[in-house]
């Protein structure tokens, strides 16, 4: 009984992820509805919930809340052919390409230096160019279980031919307007400031899309800065962003975010990130990652051996603003 | 207000565009950058209760002066802020029309004021330099009722055709081109604003105007640095060099590490201020 | 450069407020973006922002941190003709039916009686029928300058066929997926628990949609139980729900929501609540809209004359719940 | 557990769903009535950390009881919650797939598990008797993937045609109706509970089917109450009464103000309980 139809006046060329809301029902479905301890270490979280080829989603980035120790896990255990959602990215996306674990990446922004240069050029790494915005407004349809949802913006752009958009005929204005396709990663990666032990979670700031990204996707790993009592968290359940059973696991990884900051706890280490940087550019990666990556066996180590307690210390107390975060 | 004789092309950008602002308007910045330092100068300028929202969700703080070197990683960034968000949120507020100017920096430029964030050189698949990609320019240049771009006037970034169109602009110039495109009705770019010269758009075709030439430029020396011709109407004005009040407040203040603000120096003759600049120093 | 074409599967037949995304950002850019002091009495409030005619949507509802003093007001200033959105509607609809203020309504649910039955048998008001949830999507869908939004319900119900929604081919999945039309109202009224001068506003407790009503509506009307310092919004951004640049107009209203409650602060009146019962089935309402609205020239007058000082202390302490409000 | 012989339709209605109910299961509820009063009676006696989601973005709630006697208004309805959102997002969490059992009150049944929550006799625009409409029984009936409905058990209530279906069964029952009326794959009506039968639906024909009977029930008296036929299958099971111990707990517990429970009364005969009930009281 079709009545009439909507022209699809352009559509992009781009390959993409495509949605399936019904198969992400489904990985729901198959979740534990009760409250269990999900605490696990780093390694066993990344073993068991990201696989080589896995979609995977991070958030913020490597510069701040973004969940450093675990992209470090990944790159320890030579995950392979991930495709990164670079919503808004830093040098995250350079690191594990760097550790080359990666063969795709949607692009919203990131840093990109010879690394991600070299890979695109030599064909290793494939783009696909999206928007910050964009990016994290699929991972919204990936959240609110919709294969799609309209936008204004997109359209008019070389973004648009090189990606999964469409530009149909509004059916209710008919004026063009832009769809964009829902993305279901397969795992998330968020740090968060506190959580309790089943994941629910807190993340304090403003901030990049953590509970879209939480919500849209298969498994959800947190690491977090702290683990607080299920009761603290019933006490105030409006600071609750991220509700249990859509996690998977719970890391407890102080200095998570190292060399990155978490706003109102730690600055970030600008001397790391000169060190990245030079490493990049010298070409002497394989030294960083051997470094910082493979030369120790967790995060825990790498924060006692290579950064120490005094710099710790001392990046807690460069973070001098507080307010609205834990006061 | 006395002009100053030696600044950066991008102390000159940033004055400009603060130049610009006032206190009716709500802008869109990214969360660092040459655009965010053209808010905060303004606030501490001229246009004190100026509100701006940030791509990560920050609405209308009050940062404390002098601000940290590395901004995205510092809770101060985001501080005295009236809501904080996040990025989806922000973009909806632009989407519903809140948001009045978007202030975007831009590698490359068309006539139409679309720009390119994304590659130049060689192909998407194969680009000779690779950049960070359209971050949040893109749904900026969209949403927002209008565009300002920041960037440094050369014959590389002002282009014919684009290596890439990362965000748009007026797109082909055609009335409605936007429309077309799916982007919200009477929207689009307001100005172009580089060391040397400030450009519109002319209204009837929608293609860039220069509007004013600083003092030590001329319009040829301008034209001579774009690829494309502008619309250059009778009245080009004189595009006043940055005053020493504002290069102070700009590096004690607003800059103090220098990360942004460094670049080429433009060094102007004391005795006439029209004397060609020299760069004296290479940032790209 | 039409490629191809979507199929509309169905589409429903019910008179529904034309999306228009465009008009909607036309109102945005007429306000003030500065900070400027918006406090006014509720009269002046209800004046200066409702129309005859004006499509009104109000949340929660008259039991619950509903804007109930704004309604009253209305009835006083003998609106007519409003189209109300109600999305989880209490006996609101009712008491505005009875003011003789409603000519249509778009049902999620309400409570029901004579009034309203009357009214719609005798054609004085018409109903729409949607769900509590598509009109509160419908009512996000406007907050994101939008003109439609997938969803997957709606379909398979006579709901569909009396409402604007129509049912598509996903042109990403091939499988048929609903679509709802945005709602952009002319005036949103909204209690919230606090907010300063210029309307930056906190919401306590679990919600229907307050944050998209106001953002998808022209004229934001606030009523607030406390007025706070914008200092105190600056200390904690991250309590702010609606920010103050979406603001028309802050009424200071304590006890606002009266008859109904505001968890954490004071419980409903629950002899009033009967007493409005009452009315309804004895076929009194004029008295009790003498009583109550026409009877006194204010919400202030209300309170000190028809409630008093002890009976709202009682109210107040009977609400014995205030963890995770005020706590 | 000995059986009561004196309660309420309401009550036995309440307590059978209770029943079906475990901690395995995340379980979507209205803000109020009889729905959420099972979950509260689960929790109490056999499901102590039974989980739930309220319409109003309350998620995961650990009330105090005894309860308030006016829930919607009261802040100990959602105190203790694991989280408060709002109404949007539980139904997003219902759209991905998280919620599992959606339990309703229902006014008006057919053959198919597609329910009436709009009017009854006349028309749309002209109706005898006009209801509270659709509220959030048409997102939960479509999006969780079970639906549990509580009624009482009249001909009025089953009927062969609803005068308007207000939240979907399974639509006309042939394979794939749901899906192709835009619904999640996989989900559907799960049980239909009354005060004296308990419904199940046909795997293949999708059509109601007879589960259990109450004890001073019988087939043919469940029969005769319906206007449509159920499958009735062979193997047919007694529907235990409440037990003094369920009563107890929802009367002093989870209805103290015996606002939801009330109802039409069922008085058992002392000695054999497969006696007629004859109601005594006349709540509609």
């Amino acid at each position: 009984m079709t009545t009439r139809s909507i022209p699809v006046l352009d559509q992009g060329a781009g390959e993409f992820r495509p949605p399936d809301p019904d198969a992400a029902r489904r990985w729901a479905r198959d979740k534990d509805r009760r409250l269990v301890d999900k605490r696990m270490t780093e390694q066993a979280a990344v073993e068991r919930f990201v696989a080589d080829g896995s979609y995977v989603s991070y958030d913020t980035n490597v510069w701040r809340r973004g969940p450093s120790s675990l992209m470090r896990e990944i790159i320890r255990q030579h995950k392979r052919d991930l495709w990164l959602a670079a919503k808004f990215s830093a040098h995250d996306a350079t690191l594990l390409t760097a550790g080359g674990c990666v063969s795709k990446i949607d692009v919203g922004w990131m840093e990109v230096g010879r690394i991600i240069t070299d890979a695109v050029r030599e064909g290793r790494v494939k783009m696909f160019e999206w928007t910050n915005g964009a990016l994290a407004y699929r991972h919204l349809a990936g959240a609110l279980g919709v294969p799609f949802l309209p936008l204004r913006y997109v359209g008019g752009t070389d973004v648009f031919h090189n990606s999964g958009a469409q530009l149909i005929e509004d059916p209710y204005t008919g004026q063009p307007v832009c769809l964009v396709p829902a993305v279901n990663p397969d795992v998330a990666l968020i740090h968060v400031n506190q959580c309790d032990i089943y994941g629910n979670a807190r993340v304090f700031g403003p901030g990049l899309a953590p509970v879209e990204t939480a919500m849209a996707s298969r498994h959800v790993i947190l690491s977090t800065e702290e683990i607080i009592d299920t009761d603290e968290i019933r006490k105030h359940p409006a600071q609750t962003t991220i509700p249990y059973y859509v996690v998977d696991a719970v890391v407890h990884a102080p200095f998570g975010c190292y060399p990155g900051s978490v706003p109102g706890l730690y600055r970030a280490d600008l001397e790391h990130l000169m060190e990245f940087g030079a490493a990049q550019l010298q070409g002497t990666m394989d030294a960083y990652l051997e470094k910082w990556v493979y030369g120790v066996a967790s995060h825990t180590e790498m924060m006692e051996k290579r950064v120490g307690l005094a710099k710790m210390q001392q990046l807690q107390a460069d973070e001098t603003h507080t307010e609205g975060y834990y006061t | 207000m006395s002009s100053a004789t030696s600044f950066t092309d991008n102390e000159a950008i940033i004055t400009y565009a603060s130049r610009l602002m006032d206190e009716n308007r709500l802008y869109f910045v990214a969360i660092g950058g040459p655009p965010l330092l053209a808010v905060l100068l303004a606030k501490q300028l001229h246009a004190p209760s100026i509100a701006y929202v940030v791509e990560d969700g920050t609405i209308a703080p009050e940062m404390r002066l002098p601000a940290p070197a590395f901004m995205i990683g510092a809770g101060l960034a985001s501080s005295r802020a009236v809501a904080w968000t996040d990025m989806n949120t922000v973009d909806f507020h632009a989407s519903r029309g809140y948001i009045d100017d978007g202030v975007l920096a831009a590698v490359q430029v068309d006539a139409y004021g679309n720009f390119n964030s994304t590659f130049a050189g060689g192909t998407y698949d194969r680009p000779e330099r690779r950049f960070g990609g359209p971050g949040g320019a893109t749904e900026i240049a969209s949403l927002c009722w209008r565009t300002m771009l920041m960037t440094r006037l050369q014959r590389r970034k002002f282009v014919e055709k684009l290596d890439f169109v990362s965000s748009p602009g007026y797109i082909d110039g055609t009335p409605g081109a936007r429309e077309r495109a799916g982007l919200p009705a009477g929207t689009g770019p307001y100005r172009v604003i580089t060391e040397r010269a400030m450009f519109g758009f002319d209204e009837e075709t929608h293609r860039m105007k220069l509007l004013a030439v600083a003092p030590w430029s001329s319009i040829d020396d301008v034209l001579s640095d774009m690829e494309f011709r502008p619309v250059v109407p009778d009245d080009v004005v004189p595009l006043e060099p940055p005053t020493e009040r504002e290069l102070d407040v700009l590096r004690t203040q607003v800059d103090p590490s220098g990360r942004t603000i460094a670049g080429d120096w433009i060094v102007l003759d004391g005795a006439a201020q029209a004397a060609k600049a020299a760069p004296v120093a290479g940032a790209s």
